[in-house]
């Protein structure tokens, strides 16, 4: 026997204008009267229209998991089970997907039939981690569902206090400004840590995100613990020819007011003859003249990438950016890969130790110390690593001469 | 019985087998692009294959319908591959100018908005809001439909002077980031605290630890074990809120929405910047959140009309300084705009500096 | 009978080189055998070889004063004193020069005579703070000393917890870029507390600077509590066609380069008719095009001052720079300039009753935030007291509709 | 006996009766000015009045010879008026382009370098010492000696990119400021306490108070009262020495120099800025510090073939970023330039900007 519809006025609304309405998405699946979920998304429709008029929400946490694993499913029961039963439990579960988020027609078919046999037909492509977020299933189907899924190729993201689910840009897949392998990078570190993913038991979850060049198109350096951005310790690869091209085509005056003068390190001028002097010397690698002109600019050939620790949102000290702690690692052979995950080995274990309750990275420094952390995962100190030297004379400097021979020792040695 | 199935730990898939071959041909070895209209790129590899990409919108929060339309479209036009952006864009790839129009005409057809390349407005970071989340002031698929709504023109042209990431957040934790612009709940009274509740669900040290002013001691009430808040001290951030749901901070009138701007994640021109305080006092007011919306409007019109190239939102305002952003949105500003929050000095004018 | 003159092996290197040499002058007095000061300035030179050798100081504070004020001599006694009898003690009398330190040689002059009638002939040309600082009395003398220097229109500076002695820059007197009467402000604010400088009781220093324009050639941002800098409201003054002789006299390029890309502001641009193109709208008023095109460009004619507190030096939380309390502050008439000195009051007063002992006006603000300092001296806030505004959400806006109100209110109203 | 004289209360006098008739007849009134020569500065008024000024560097520790020597070339050269600057440099001004000459022969000629105008290096910022102040770790006069002897070729030229304003401390009180350059004594061992004295002569709440960090507690030492200092907390700034002499942070090996840059009072171009510490455990070296000397020097030399027209210290580093100014220079980076004080988050590299 079906049920009615839910009288949904508030949501009405949101079903015209010209972007995709997901409250017309709601309601096919509430009116797929063929399907079980039916009745669910009814419910869900109806527990969603009190919350528009009673602007309150009305879903509690709770536990649930797979076999194995601690975390990867978001648990959801209603507070207003007794008035929109079919709803009660609404879980969701998050699937990692192919780094870049590539999929066939086929393999995305297939997750649409599994979940539209134990879930709710709803399918959030994708969440704010990079997750598939299969969200509305019962808990008796989250095992069966799981395994289905598991057995096509794909694992449960992360939660809690883990490692948490990544994103890389589409990079190298599609992009000219990659520095490197984005999704070998990423791939490289999430699966390395999928032991602290599945039963987490960090501080606090960990988040690694992944960009191929200083555009971030993956938001790592304020969203994740862990940034891997790409850049290049050589010189930008030009095309002089492509350039006068392009004066000849726009104009000097273009180049001047869209290029040189945005220069972020006056490391830009155009030359008499139309050519671009770039001193790349100057140069921060921030990609900007390398955007604009995608046709004559490159980044250089020596690549690889900046690690950046401690981005996070606000709690509870404030919101913080990773800041710099390897400004270069060549990424190119597989030794140079092995390498990058040898360094997160280290933050990893220094966050295990060092990382009170609830401490995401970023605040852990923000409490030691730079200085503290880089000692601990053994890495050494880099002009790169700050804006400017210190401003106060508060510091106790009698190993000065120590620490003056390390550098020297190192920057004598060669790089 | 049997004993349960052991979880194959796979990880994060390949995602070779699932990539357009023309992609994973030219993997790494891509020269250059152009964008030949709004909504649509052209890849250049060393070999010299271009891939054309079209990009649409979709709702994020999709039924399994909308999905199997776009495999269905994937299929049929795009060489059975498709791929997303992190803000929920839907992006078809093929090898040839002549299949791009085709792609277009199906992708409008069918309601997704083919645009968010280049200089226009993507698609809004989205959250969950009251649909799934367990702390939500607000709904996150609603506002997104709302503003997306209003800025369609925005998303299918390129406009802009340089891209525009809008993002919101339905609580204080802002799951959506920073943004360009941002929406989010701002709530402005202390929790209310269910007294009777606590003893049974709170860890009561965990929830005193979890307040960023020390705002929340351990108290006896009625005789019950419960927490005590300071609301002189209480800056109304709801991170009590998670831990402790008895310590209810959303409000259907008093959980406002507030808008900051300048907000970038790139580290292009200028170093990345964090979002800043605009507006606030704004109601929750579903399901389109009028007064929101407009002045995401009157910001975004200042920016397109006030903006030189390549200026995002942050690198807009900060040329023109606040006092001239403030006049020209028509924005009150207030002392709420003068940070106070640890280590703030250094966002004081501490130069002679002037905007007149 | 004459005393030896010390062994000064060390000082006497001090001696060579270009630069006029103080030793010099410390012997010229230690050798002035006529002069009550001779046996003195053998003894402090001696005394200063010796810290020379042992790089250690040997003076101590105590207590000195002249009758009626509490503060303005800086007393010196030595340590060494059984060994250096005569430079036992060395105070120091704070005197303030006439505002902009102009003088007549005969003025000067007479201040010699008494100085050395009384004290050592040591004298700085000026202090860090602008006293005329007479170095090297003893304590029977301070009296007459002062009182002769007193007749003849000087008065002692500040010292202590209490107001300052103060500087402001040449401006008027000669600079084209004088936003107002500098010494006239200085001046008045000095003069007006000169109950808090001679009988110091204020929690802490408190230190007036004057600059006539963004250049700060008195150091005010970073070295006084209470900043004066001139600007202007209205539009930079222009002579175009002086503009034009300058680029057909330097080129194009030397404008480009050394003005248009250096504007902070990015307000300037070159128009095709070799005129400026001055955006004033976005102009920051950094001075820096006036200063190079000084014949061309000038302050607009809404002139008047901006005023900064809180700069400082170290202690204890870390330097401080000044910041905007009052964008501007038409200087003009004599109820201008009265607003002004009101405007000290209210700070002064504020300070007195609230900061903590031993706390400058930064550190008070810093701990008492800028909101609630406005508030205490009965000033608005205003969008270019800020860098940019908050980042952070921990705030409880409550108040926001009346806030937005009071902006709303004032903002419609004509300046 | 006579009662006291009471003072005459007549605060900063008036400049006008001092003040050259030039100046008091155009005062608010100036047009423009350049530069014909290091050293002097010509003045224009809107009445076309002239002034011509010649600016000298002095000693500042002026013995009253000195003095009189200069009044003396005010009384024939200079219409009988001169002025200071801060910087201790004197001005004498006249109303005639050949009556310039003749100023700077006699000025050469009793042996003050003419100078200190426009890009030049100016006189240093010249604070107490071991000549008049209680706390000094090295002296001031010799220091300012020893440097504007090695920088005297800078102060009668303008040849650097800007003016470079040097500054001096002989504690990390400071009272010497900020500077372009500064050279400052940095304390490296905790203070070590003469306990038989402090029970005497320190009030011990208030040096308790004084320490930035809370090193300093009240003890009980040989059964008097004393303080401790817990010497892993201590950063060695010596705040507590003033108040409480006893507590001894002035040490003949220990007490080094600190070279700082960057720093900048003017709004010009660019905010006002801090200086930033680069070089440190310089040893303190009387009578000529030749360590610190030719640091000061080698910053100097980078800067004055490195910078652009206009840029300061600091905008001249900011351009070309700290990892070239440390490689240019040749002085090592090391974990004591990471600042770690309060609010020093902020000068960690947040982005991907990188100088390689
Ligand atoms: C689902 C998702 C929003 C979305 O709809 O896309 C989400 C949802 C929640 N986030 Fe988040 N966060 C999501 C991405 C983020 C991001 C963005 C990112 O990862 O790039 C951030 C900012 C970056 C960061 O990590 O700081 C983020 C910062 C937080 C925080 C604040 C963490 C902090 O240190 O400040 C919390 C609160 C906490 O951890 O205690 C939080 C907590 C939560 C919780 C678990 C709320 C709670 O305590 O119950 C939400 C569960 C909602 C639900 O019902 O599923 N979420 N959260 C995103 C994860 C989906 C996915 O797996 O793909
Ligand atoms: C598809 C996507 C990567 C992915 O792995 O999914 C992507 C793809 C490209 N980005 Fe991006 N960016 C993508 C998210 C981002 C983000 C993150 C975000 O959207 O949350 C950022 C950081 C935003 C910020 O700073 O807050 C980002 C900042 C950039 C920039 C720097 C813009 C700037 O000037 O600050 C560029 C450079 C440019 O515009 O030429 C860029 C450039 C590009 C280029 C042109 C790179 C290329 O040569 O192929 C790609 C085409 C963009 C287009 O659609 O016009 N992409 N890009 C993401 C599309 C998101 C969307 O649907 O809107
Ligand atoms: C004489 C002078 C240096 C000089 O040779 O020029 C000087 C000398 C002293 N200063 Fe200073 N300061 C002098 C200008 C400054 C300046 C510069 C300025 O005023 O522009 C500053 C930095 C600005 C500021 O006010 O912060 C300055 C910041 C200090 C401080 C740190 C104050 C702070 O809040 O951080 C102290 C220590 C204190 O006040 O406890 C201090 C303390 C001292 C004492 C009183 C040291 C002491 O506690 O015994 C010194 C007395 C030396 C003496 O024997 O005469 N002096 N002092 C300057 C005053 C001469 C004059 O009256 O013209
Ligand atoms: C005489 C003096 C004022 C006074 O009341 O005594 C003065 C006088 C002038 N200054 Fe200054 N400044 C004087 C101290 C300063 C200071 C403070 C200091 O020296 O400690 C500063 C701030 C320094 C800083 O930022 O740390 C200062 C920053 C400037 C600037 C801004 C420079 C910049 O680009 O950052 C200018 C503008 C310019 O150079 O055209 C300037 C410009 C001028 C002009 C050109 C103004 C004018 O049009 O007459 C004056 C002639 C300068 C010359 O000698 O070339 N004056 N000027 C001071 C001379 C000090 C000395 O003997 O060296
Ligand atoms: S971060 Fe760089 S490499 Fe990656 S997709 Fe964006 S522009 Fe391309
Ligand atoms: S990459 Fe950025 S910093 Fe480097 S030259 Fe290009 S615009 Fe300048
Ligand atoms: S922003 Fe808050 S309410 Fe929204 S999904 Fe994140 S945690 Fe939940
Ligand atoms: S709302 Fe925030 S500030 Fe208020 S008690 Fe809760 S955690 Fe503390
Ligand atoms: S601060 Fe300005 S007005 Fe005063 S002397 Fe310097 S340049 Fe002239
Ligand atoms: S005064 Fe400064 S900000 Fe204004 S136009 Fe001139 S250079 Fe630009
Ligand atoms: S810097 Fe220190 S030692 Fe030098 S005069 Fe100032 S207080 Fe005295
Ligand atoms: S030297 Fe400074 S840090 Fe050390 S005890 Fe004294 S005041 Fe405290």
């Amino acid at each position: 026997m079906s049920m009615e519809m839910p009288k949904t006025p508030m949501l009405d609304q949101l079903e015209s204008g010209p972007w995709p309405s997901f409250v017309s998405g709601l309601k096919r699946l509430a009116q797929s009267e063929d399907k079980s979920y039916a009745p669910m998304m009814k419910d869900l429709l109806g527990q969603l229209e009190r919350s528009y008029q009673t602007r309150k929400g009305y879903w509690k946490g709770g536990t649930i998991g797979v076999v194995g694993y601690g975390a990867g499913v978001i648990p959801r029961f209603s507070e207003l089970k007794d008035e929109f039963p079919a709803s009660a439990e609404f879980h969701t579960l998050r699937i990692m997907p192919p780094a870049g988020m590539h999929y066939t027609a086929e393999i995305l078919s297939q997750l649409c039939d599994i979940w539209e046999k134990y879930g709710s037909g709803l399918i959030a492509l994708h969440g704010q981690s990079g997750d598939i977020m299969f969200q509305g299933i019962r808990s008796e189907n989250v095992q069966p569902c799981f395994d289905e899924m598991n057995e096509l190729g794909f694992d449960l993201g992360g939660a809690g206090a883990g490692v948490r689910t990544s994103i890389s840009c589409v990079g190298a897949a599609r992009c000219e400004h990659s520095c490197f392998d984005e999704a070998r990078a990423m791939r490289m570190l999430v699966n390395a840590f999928l032991d602290e993913m599945h039963r987490p038991s960090l501080p606090y979850k960990f988040k690694f995100k992944v960009s191929g060049c200083a555009n971030d198109c993956a938001n790592a350096i304020q969203r994740s613990d862990f940034a891997v951005i790409g850049t290049w310790r050589d010189e930008i690869q030009a095309d002089q020819d492509e350039i006068r091209r392009i004066v000849a085509r726009r104009g000097r005056k273009w180049l001047i007011d869209q290029v040189i003068t945005l220069c972020p390190s006056h490391a830009l001028s155009l030359n008499d003859d139309d050519s671009l002097d770039i001193a790349n010397h100057d140069c921060v690698r921030c990609m900007h003249c390398i955007n604009v002109l995608t046709k004559a600019l490159s980044p250089g050939r020596v690549r690889g990438a900046t690690v950046l620790i401690g981005g996070k949102r606000t709690l509870k000290i404030g919101d913080l950016m990773g800041s710099v702690v390897a400004p270069f690692l060549r990424l190119e052979s597989d030794e140079d890969y092995e390498a990058l995950l040898d360094l997160a080995r280290r933050v990893m274990d220094f966050f295990i130790d060092n990382a009170l309750e609830h401490e995401r990275t970023g605040e852990m420094i923000e409490r030691i110390g730079l200085v503290n952390f880089l000692e601990g995962i053994g890495l050494e100190v880099d002009p790169n690593m700050i804006r400017h030297p210190r401003t106060n004379s508060y510091v106790r400097t009698d190993g000065w001469d120590e620490e003056a021979a390390k550098w020297k020792a190192r920057h004598g040695a060669a790089e | 019985m049997a004993p349960p199935r052991r979880p194959v730990e796979s990880g994060v898939p390949d995602p070779m087998p699932f990539m357009h071959p023309l992609l994973r041909k030219n993997y790494g070895t891509w020269r250059w692009h152009e964008r030949p209209r709004p909504g649509v790129l052209r890849h250049v590899a060393a070999s010299g294959d271009e891939v054309w990409t079209v990009k649409a919108g979709t709702q994020r929060q999709l039924d399994v319908y909308t999905v199997r339309a776009l495999c269905a479209i994937a299929t049929d036009l795009a060489d059975g591959h498709l791929r997303f952006t992190t803000r929920s864009n839907v992006e078809f790839m093929v090898g040839a100018a002549e299949r791009v129009d085709p792609l277009i005409a199906r992708l409008e057809a069918e309601g997704f908005p083919v645009g968010g390349t280049g200089n226009s407005v993507s698609m809004i970071s989205h959250t969950q809001g009251w649909l799934h989340c367990d702390i939500p002031g607000t709904d996150a698929s609603g506002v997104v439909k709302a503003l997306m709504d209003a800025v369609h023109h925005e998303f299918t042209h390129e406009e802009m002077p340089n891209k525009v990431k809008i993002t919101t957040s339905c609580c204080q934790i802002n799951c959506g980031g920073q943004g360009d612009i941002a929406i989010n709940i701002q709530h402005t009274k202390p929790p209310k605290i269910n007294h009777d509740l606590v003893a049974g669900v709170c860890e009561r040290p965990a929830v005193v630890a979890r307040c960023p002013v020390a705002a929340i001691r351990p108290a006896m009430v009625n005789g019950k074990p419960s927490l005590e808040v300071d609301e002189a001290k209480c800056v109304c951030c709801g991170a009590c809120y998670p831990p402790c749901p008895p310590m209810q901070i959303n409000d259907p009138v008093h959980s406002k929405l507030a808008i900051w701007v300048g907000g970038k994640h790139s580290s292009t021109r200028s170093k990345p910047t964090f979002h800043k305080l605009v507006a606030a006092g704004i109601p929750n007011n579903p399901p389109r959140w009028p007064e929101a919306t407009e002045i995401v409007l009157t910001i975004l019109d200042a920016y397109k009309s006030g903006a030189k190239p390549w200026e995002r939102v942050g690198e807009w305002v900060e040329r023109i300084g606040w006092a001239r952003f403030f006049e020209e949105t028509g924005l009150p500003f207030t002392k709420y705009h003068v940070d106070n929050w640890r280590g703030s000095r250094g966002s004081l004018n501490s130069s002679a500096h002037l905007h007149f």
